[in-house]
C-alpha cells in the first residue's frame, strides 16, 4: 500500500521558538494515524502547514507520490487535505450553513445558491447526530455546537485526507460518539484520517498507528498492537508519570460553599441547589449546554444569577460583579484560558500580580513591584511554573504552564472556594497531570473546590463527590462510591434508570 | 512660496486675511504685485480656523522676521493684545476691517457697516414696493458679516446714520416696509449654502430678496434661484465680485452686487509697508485712513468693472 | 429587514409631522432638492458601507470629495481637458486612493483609523496646494455635465414631479451594491470576514484582496460623489468642499444598521439612515427651528436610534436565550 | 522608552532642521510662543490617551473645546458670573459630558465612536445655538485670567527666556496622568482593560468603573484645555473653536505610541508626539513653506511614523505572538 502522504524533514521556526525541527511523517491510505505530544509540541504547527495555513522553511511534502506545494488553503483543498482546527473560528453573523461551505459556496456564476447550500449542509448536520438546524446563525450555538460545525465544514470537502486537531476537546461523551461513528463510515469510504486529542482513550481506541512530537521533534511511534496508554505518555514526556491520586477519601469539613435555588440567565425557570465543605472536591458533570458554565458564571458574578441564595462561609453573597465574590472569598479559572484566563501579550509577573494589585499597593493606591516580584517568585516556585524569567510574556508559554499561570493568579488571593470551568482543556498529560495534583494540595490545605468537566475520566478520577447537571437542572448526586461512568451518562442525559433496562 | 536666506536683502511683509475666500484670493494678487513693484518680498496668510489660526499665524511672521503686516483682524475687540505684540515688534497696519483702538498705523480699505448701508439701498432699488429679505453667510459670528448685515438692516428699516444697532442674527426685523427674515448660515459649506437658499425658497415662496454676504453666498442663491426658476420674482444682491455673480449681472438676474475692492486692499497695504520698511512715514495721512471705497456694481456698468477686474487680475 | 423598520418609522414620522408643520414640504421643488441631496450623500454612505462592513473605517471621504471636486475643476478649467478624460482621471484618482489605503491597511497591517486620518490631511493639502487655495468654478460652459448632478427627468406618471438625475445615479450604484452584497458569494465573505478575518482566511478566502476591493469601492464612492458635489454647487473651494462628510456617510451608515464591529449592514438602511439625515436638516430649515440646533437634533436622533437599537439587540438576545432549547 | 526613541530623534532632527533653515527658530519668542501651543494641545492629547488606552476613542473633543469656551465667554462677559465660579461650571461641565459618554459606553454599551460622534454634533450645535453664531470674547477685563494662558514666568537660570505659564499647567496635568497610568493600582488595572476588557473582569477589575472615568479624565483634560484656548486667543467663534482638534490630539496620541487597539501608550509619548506636529507646522510657516502644504506634511509624517512603528515592531516578532494565539 503507497502512501497517500509523506512529508519528509520539515522545519518551521517562529521568533524564538523552534515548533518544528526536522519532522517527517506518512499516512497510508485509509490509515487513521493519531499525532500525540505534550503542549507546544508542534502538531498544530505541523497539520496547519499540511493544510496550508503556513509554509514550511525547509522540508518536502508528496502527496498521492506527487512533490506539493501546499500554498494556501485552496492548494492544500484542491488536493483534498481539509483540516478541522484547533481554535474554533466561526463567522458568528453567517449561519450554520453559511460557515459549513464558507470559501466554498455552491454558486451559479458569481451568486450564490442557498438552498442548495442549506440542503447540502443540513445532511452533513444530520449525518454527525447534531440536533439543531443548518439555518441556526452561529452565534446561538454553544461552544459543542459549534464544534460540530467546524466537523461539518471538514467534511462537506469530501477531503482524502481528513485532518483533525482536538475535534472532541468541547464535545460531550455522546457528541463524542456520534463522530467516532462517522469517523468509522468515512474510513470504509476510504479516507485517510489524522487525529490529534490529549485524551489518550480516544487515541487508543480509534488510531491504527500513534506518532509522537516532542519539542518539536519526531519522539518515535506505537504500531496498533503496542499501543497503551502508558506507553504513549513515555513517548510524550519522555519518563512515566506516577499514579493517580491516593484513593483514600478526606473527612469533609464544615459547609463553605451553600448555594440554595439559584437561577441562571441561560435556564431562568430551573433551580440549581447544593453544598460544598471546607477540603472538598466536588466535579461538575454534564453534556454540553447543560448549565455548568452558566452556575459558575453566576456564582461568581461574571453574569449574575437572576434569583437565589448563596451563603460562603457563612456569608450571604449575590455577586453581581466578580469584585464582590473576590472579596467573599471566590475564584474562578475560567473555560477559555487565552480570551479569559490570561493576558497573553504581558509578563507572567504581571498577570500574577495582577489580582494582589490592591492589596499589596503602597498607601492603598501605588503599584508595589517588590511585592509582585516575590509573589511571583513564590508562586512560580510553587506551582513550577516553566518561564525563563517572570517578564516572560505569558502568550509564549505552553497551554499547561498559562494554566498555571491563571492559577497563581489566584492562589495568591487564598480563596476559601476554587470554581474551576474544564481546568485541564487542551492541556497535556503531563501538565494534566500536575494540575491535579495542584487541586488536590489545595483542597488537602482546607480549600473547597468545584470543577465543571467534561472529561468522565477525570471526574471519577479526582472528585470526592460528583454533581450532574441536565438542561440547567441538578439532575443528581453521586458520592465517590457510586460514580461510574455509567450512572453519570444516565443522570447527564435525564433518563432514569428504567429507561436505560 | 519664497525661499528664505537668500533673497533677504529685500524687505518681506506679510498680509493676512481672516478667512479663506476669494475675496482674499484677489486681495493676495493685490499684494503681490504690489511687492514686485514696490520690491518687497509678500507673505500672504490665510486662516481657516479664524481668530485662533490668526494668533499663531501672526506669531509664526514674527518669527520669521517680517518688517511689517497687515492685518484683518476676525474679532478686533478681543485681539487688542496680539495687535499690541504685532505693533511693538513691526510696523502694523490694519485692513478691511479695523481695529481704532488698538496701536495700528493706518487702516486701508472701508467699513463694512457701510458696504452694508450701500447694499440695503440696492436692495431698496431692486424691490422699490417692500417686500422680506432673508440673509446668508458663511459664519454669522465673523465681524464683517456681523457689520455688512448690520448695516443692511439699519438701511433697510431707516434708522438714521450714525445709529447702530445689534440685531441678533436669526432674529426677524420688522420695518415699515422690508422684513428681515434672518440669517442662514453654512459653515463655508458649499453644497450646504445652496441648501439653505432651497429651503428658505420652499419655506418663503413668496420672499422678496436674497442676499450673500459671502462671496460665494451670491453664486449659490442665484444657482438655486436659477433651478427654482424664479428668476425675476426673487431679487438677488451680494457682496464681492466673482465671476458667477458678475455674470449673473450681466444677465440681469442678479441686482447688483457691493464690491469693496479686495485688490486694492492688497495692494494699498503692500504699498505703504513697503515705505514704511524704508523708512518712509509719509505714506501714513494724518486721518490714519486710507479709503478704498465700496461701491455698486449693477448691470450698467459691470462690463466695464469686469475688463477692469481682469486687467489687474491677469 | 425587519432592522431597518425602526428607522423607517422615524423617517414618516418625521415626513409626516414636517408635511404637517409647513405643506411646501411636498411641493416639487421642495421633493426634488431633496431626493437630489439625499442621492448626493447616499451615495457616499453606501461607499462606505462596504468599509464598514469589513469592520474599518474611512475618515478621508470627505477630502477625497474635497481632492475630487478641486481636480475636477481644475482640468476642465485650468487645464482646459476635455470632460470625458477629466472625469475618467478623477475617478480613476479616486480608486488609487482607496488602492493605497488597502494596501496600507492589509499588506503594511496599518490600522484603518490610522491610514485614512492621515488621507484627510493629505488630500485635503494636496487640492489646497493645487489651486493655491483659490476657488475655482465651472461658470457657464459646462451646463451639458452638470445635468448629472442637477438634471430632472420629466416622467409622465409623475405629475408635477420630476425624477433628479442623482436619483437614477444612485439607485444604479446602490442596486449594484445591493446585489454585489447580498447575491455573490463575495458579498458573502465580505461578511464573513467583518466578523471573523480569521475564519474567512482559514476558509481560503483571500481577505487581503476582499478588505482591498471594499477601500477601493469606497474612494470610488466618494471620488462620484466628489464629482456630483463639485457640479451641483458649480464652485469648489479646497479647504471646505466636502469637510466632515465622512462623518454624515459613517451616521447614516450606523443609523442604517451598519456596526463598526462589523460584519453587519446594508445598502438600503444606509440610504434610509441618509434620507433621515437629510429630512431633519431639511425639515430643521423650512419649520423655521434655529440652524444652530440642526447639530444638537441630528446628534440626538443619532444616539438615540443607537440606544433603541442596542436596547432591542438586548431585549431579542434575552428571548432567544429563553426559548433555547438546550441540545444535549 | 525604546517606543518614543524614533519618535524623538525626529522632532530633534526637525528642530535642528528649522534652526538652521531659520536661526529665530530660537530665539526666546519663538520658544516661548512653540512651547505654549504645545502645552496647549498637550493637554487634550493626554486626556485622549487615557480613553484610547482603555480601546476607546473620542471624536468630541474639539466641540467641547469649543462648547466650554463659549460658556466661559458667555458666563463672564453675559451673565457676569465671578470667576472662580465659571471655572468651577465649565470644568464641571465638562467632566459631566465625560460621565456621560463612559455612562452610555459602559451601561447601554453603546459604541465609542457612535456616542463621541454625537456628542461632536451636539455640544458644537449646543455652543452655537447658546450664542446665536456670535463671537464671543474676554476684551481687556479678563487679563489677570488669561495669564493662565498665555503668563510667562522669570527664572533666573533661564536667561531671556521665560516659562510660559501653560507649559507648568501641562507639567503638573502631565505628571499627575503619568503617576496615575503608570504607579497606581488604577493604572495598572487601565492597561488589563485596555488589553482584554473580559479578562480584566474575569480578574475582578471593575472595568466599567474605569471606562467611565477615562472618559471622564478625557472630557475633563480638554475642558481644561478648551479654557486655555479661549484665553488665549481671547476670542471664541463657537462655529469654529476646536473644529478637528480631537484629530490632532488622537493624531499625537498614535505618533506617541498609543495603540488604538488598546491597551498600549504613556503619557510622555503623547506630549512628543504633540510636540512634533506643532513643531512641523511651526517650520513649515517660519521656513516659508507653503501653508497649505501643512496638512500634507502632517499626514505624511503621521503616516510615516506609523509604518515604521510597525514594521519595528513586526521584526521584533511581537505580532507573530498575536497571530500565534488567537483569541475568542
Ligand atoms: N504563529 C506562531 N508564532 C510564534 N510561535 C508559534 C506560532 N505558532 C506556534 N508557535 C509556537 O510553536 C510551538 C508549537 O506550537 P503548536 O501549536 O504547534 O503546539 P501543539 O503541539 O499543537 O500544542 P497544543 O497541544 O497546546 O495544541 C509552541 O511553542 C508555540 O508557542
Ligand atoms: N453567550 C451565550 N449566548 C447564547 N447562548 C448561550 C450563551 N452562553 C450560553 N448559552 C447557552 O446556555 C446553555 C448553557 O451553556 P453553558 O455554557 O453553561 O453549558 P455547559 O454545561 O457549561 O457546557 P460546556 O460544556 O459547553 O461548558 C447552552 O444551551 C448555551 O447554548
Ligand atoms: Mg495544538
Ligand atoms: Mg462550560
Amino acid at each position: 500500500m503507497s502512501d497517500l502522504l509523506s512529508a519528509q524533514n520539515l522545519f518551521k521556526q517562529f521568533p524564538g521558538v523552534r515548533a518544528l525541527d526536522n519532522v517527517s511523517l506518512t499516512v497510508a491510505h485509509q490509515e487513521l494515524v493519531a499525532v500525540i505530544g505534550e503542549n507546544g509540541a508542534g502538531k498544530s504547527t505541523l497539520m496547519k502547514i499540511l493544510a496550508g495555513l503556513q509554509s514550511p522553511d525547509r522540508g518536502q511534502i508528496h502527496f498521492e507520490g506527487q512533490a506539493v506545494v501546499l500554498s494556501g488553503v485552496q492548494a492544500a483543498q484542491s488536493l483534498g487535505i481539509a483540516l478541522i482546527h484547533q481554535e474554533l473560528v466561526l463567522a458568528d453573523n453567517l449561519d450554520a450553513a453559511g460557515n459549513i461551505f464558507l470559501g466554498r459556496e455552491p454558486r451559479r456564476g458569481i451568486f450564490i445558491q442557498r438552498e442548495v447550500m442549506r440542503e447540502k449542509a443540513q445532511r452533513l448536520l444530520d449525518q454527525l447526530g447534531a440536533g439543531f438546524a443548518a439555518t441556526t446563525p452561529v452565534s446561538e450555538l454553544s461552544l459543542g455546537q459549534r464544534q460540530m460545525v467546524e466537523i461539518a465544514k471538514a467534511l462537506s470537502l469530501d477531503a482524502k485526507l481528513l485532518i483533525m486537531d482536538e475535534p472532541t476537546s468541547s464535545l460531550s461523551m455522546r457528541e463524542t460518539e456520534n463522530l467516532f461513528r462517522v469517523i468509522a463510515g468515512l474510513r470504509k469510504a476510504g479516507l485517510s484520517i489524522l487525529y490529534i486529542s490529549h485524551r489518550l482513550g480516544e487515541v487508543k481506541h480509534l488510531a491504527d498507528r500513534v506518532v509522537a512530537l516532542r519539542d518539536g521533534r519526531n519522539a518515535g511511534g506505537l504500531s496498533r498492537e503496542e499501543i497503551t496508554h502508558d506507553a504513549m505518555v513515555r513517548l510524550m514526556v519522555g519518563r512515566d508519570l506516577s499514579g493517580a491520586r491516593p484513593v483514600e477519601a478526606r473527612p469533609p469539613g464544615e459547609v463553605v460553599l451553600e448555594v440554595k435555588s439559584l437561577r441562571t440567565q441561560a435556564f431562568p425557570a430551573h433551580e440549581v441547589s447544593f453544598q460544598i465543605c471546607r477540603g472538598e472536591m466536588v466535579g461538575l458533570a454534564g453534556l454540553v449546554g447543560a448549565g455548568r458554565t452558566e452556575v459558575l458564571r453566576a456564582l461568581f458574578g461574571v453574569e449574575p444569577p437572576l434569583a437565589g441564595e448563596v451563603q460562603v462561609a457563612g456569608k450571604a453573597l449575590l455577586a453581581r460583579h466578580p469584585e464582590e465574590a473576590l472579596a467573599a472569598g471566590l475564584a474562578l479559572v475560567p473555560e477559555d484560558r487565552k480570551a479569559l484566563g490570561v493576558f497573553l501579550e504581558e509578563s507572567v509577573q504581571w498577570n500574577v500580580a495582577l489580582t494582589t494589585l490592591k492589596r499589596d499597593a503602597k498607601g492603598g493606591v501605588l503599584v508595589n513591584e517588590k511585592a509582585g516580584a516575590a509573589l511571583t517568585e513564590e508562586l512560580g516556585r510553587q506551582l513550577r511554573i516553566k518561564a525563563a524569567s517572570p517578564d516572560t510574556l505569558v502568550g509564549t508559554l505552553s497551554g499547561g504552564n498559562q494554566q498555571k499561570v491563571v492559577l497563581g493568579k489566584w492562589l495568591a488571593l487564598a480563596p476559601k472556594v476554587l470554581l474551576l470551568d474544564e481546568p485541564t482543556r487542551g492541556i497535556d498529560v503531563g501538565a494534566k497531570a500536575e494540575i491535579y495534583q495542584l487541586m488536590e494540595k489545595l483542597a488537602a490545605e482546607g480549600m473547597a473546590v468545584l470543577f465543571a468537566s467534561s472529561e468522565l475520566e477525570e471526574v471519577l478520577a479526582i472528585s470526592d463527590r460528583v454533581l450532574v447537571m441536565h438542561e440547567g437542572r441538578l439532575s443528581g448526586e453521586l458520592s465517590r462510591a457510586e460514580a461510574t461512568e455509567e450512572r453519570i451518562m444516565e443522570l447527564a442525559t435525564g433518563l432514569s434508570r428504567s429507561d436505560l433496562g | 512660496p519664497s525661499s528664505d536666506g537668500g533673497s533677504g536683502k529685500k524687505p518681506r511683509v506679510a498680509y493676512i486675511g481672516n478667512a479663506i475666500a476669494p475675496f482674499w484670493t484677489i486681495a493676495e494678487k493685490g499684494a503681490r504685485k504690489a511687492g514686485a513693484e514696490y520690491g518687497v518680498e509678500v507673505e500672504v496668510r490665510m486662516p481657516q480656523d479664524g481668530a485662533t489660526d490668526q494668533k499663531r499665524m501672526v506669531e509664526e511672521l514674527l518669527t520669521r522676521g517680517v518688517s511689517g503686516i497687515a492685518f484683518s483682524p476676525a474679532d478686533p475687540k478681543n485681539q487688542l493684545d496680539l495687535m499690541k505684540t504685532m505693533a511693538k515688534q513691526t510696523h502694523l497696519i490694519t485692513q478691511d476691517s479695523d481695529a481704532p483702538e488698538s496701536p495700528r498705523l493706518c487702516f486701508v480699505g472701508m467699513d463694512n457697516y457701510q458696504a452694508g448701508r450701500l447694499c440695503g439701498k440696492l436692495i431698496k432699488e431692486a424691490m422699490p414696493d417692500g417686500g422680506s429679505v432673508m440673509f446668508f453667510v458663511g459664519r454669522a459670528g465673523q465681524l464683517n458679516a456681523k457689520e455688512r448685515r448690520q448695516g443692511c438692516v439699519d438701511e433697510l428699516l431707516g434708522r438714521p446714520e450714525g445709529e447702530r444697532h445689534d440685531d441678533p442674527p436669526d432674529a426677524e426685523v420688522k420695518g415699515e416696509k422690508y422684513t428681515v427674515l434672518g440669517t442662514r448660515t453654512d459653515e463655508v459649506d458649499f453644497a450646504k449654502a445652496k441648501s439653505n437658499v432651497q429651503d428658505t425658497i420652499t419655506r418663503h415662496p413668496e420672499i422678496g430678496c436674497l442676499v450673500g454676504l459671502f462671496s460665494y453666498n451670491t453664486p449659490k442663491i442665484y444657482e438655486a434661484v436659477k433651478e427654482a426658476g424664479k428668476f425675476g420674482k426673487v431679487k438677488i444682491v451680494g457682496f464681492d465680485e466673482e465671476d458667477d455673480t458678475l455674470r449673473g449681472i450681466q444677465e440681469g438676474n442678479i441686482y447688483a452686487t457691493v464690491v469693496q475692492n479686495p485688490y486694492q486692499y492688497g495692494h494699498e497695504s503692500v504699498r505703504i509697508l513697503a515705505a514704511l520698511a524704508k523708512g518712509d512715514k509719509s505714506v501714513i495721512p494724518a486721518s490714519k485712513f486710507v479709503e478704498v471705497p465700496a461701491k455698486a456694481v449693477k448691470k450698467g456698468d459691470v462690463d466695464a468693472f469686469w475688463a477692469e477686474l481682469k486687467k489687474l487680475v491677469q | 429587514m425587519k432592522k431597518n423598520l425602526g428607522i423607517s418609522l422615524l423617517l414618516l414620522l418625521v415626513c409626516v409631522a414636517t408635511a404637517l408643520g409647513n405643506p411646501n414640504f411636498l411641493i416639487p421643488y421642495n421633493a426634488e432638492n431633496l431626493l437630489n441631496w439625499v442621492s448626493l450623500y447616499a451615495i457616499i454612505g453606501v461607499g462606505v458601507s462596504f468599509v464598514i462592513i469589513t469592520g474599518g473605517i474611512d475618515l478621508s471621504i470627505g477630502s477625497v470629495v474635497g481632492l475630487v471636486g478641486t481636480m475636477l475643476a481644475w482640468l476642465l478649467t485650468k487645464k482646459g481637458w476635455s470632460v470625458p478624460a477629466a472625469l475618467l482621471v478623477t475617478v480613476i484618482l479616486s480608486a488609487v486612493i482607496g488602492l493605497v489605503h488597502g494596501l496600507l491597511i492589509t499588506k503594511v497591517r496599518l490600522q484603518p483609523f490610522v491610514v485614512t486620518l492621515c488621507g484627510l490631511l493629505i488630500y485635503r493639502g494636496v487640492a489646497r496646494w493645487l489651486v493655491h487655495d483659490g476657488t475655482l468654478g465651472f461658470g457657464t460652459a459646462y451646463d451639458g455635465l452638470r445635468w448629472f448632478s442637477n438634471g430632472r427627468i420629466d416622467l409622465p406618471f409623475l405629475g408635477d414631479y420630476r425624477l433628479p438625475v442623482p436619483l437614477v445615479i444612485l439607485t444604479v450604484l446602490a442596486g449594484l451594491a445591493a446585489v454585489f452584497l447580498n447575491k455573490t458569494v463575495w458579498g458573502r465573505h465580505l461578511f464573513a470576514l467583518g466578523r471573523s478575518e480569521e475564519a474567512a482566511r482559514y476558509s481560503g478566502i483571500r481577505t487581503d484582496r476582499l478588505v482591498i476591493v471594499s477601500y477601493v469601492l469606497c474612494s470610488t464612492f466618494a471620488g462620484i460623489g466628489g464629482i456630483l458635489f463639485a457640479l451641483d454647487v458649480n464652485t469648489v473651494q479646497p479647504a471646505s468642499q466636502g469637510n466632515f462628510y465622512e462623518l454624515y456617510a459613517i451616521a447614516a451608515a450606523v443609523l442604517g444598521g451598519c456596526s463598526l464591529r462589523g460584519g453587519e449592514g446594508g445598502i438600503l438602511g444606509v440610504i434610509i439612515g441618509t434620507a433621515l439625515i437629510r429630512i431633519l436638516i431639511n425639515s430643521i430649515n423650512i419649520l423655521g427651528i434655529a440652524t444652530q440646533l440642526e447639530f444638537v437634533i441630528l446628534g440626538v436622533v443619532i444616539l438615540l436610534s443607537a440606544i433603541t437599537d442596542e436596547v432591542i439587540r438586548r431585549n431579542r438576545g434575552r428571548r432567544q436565550l429563553k426559548t433555547a432549547t438546550p441540545t444535549g
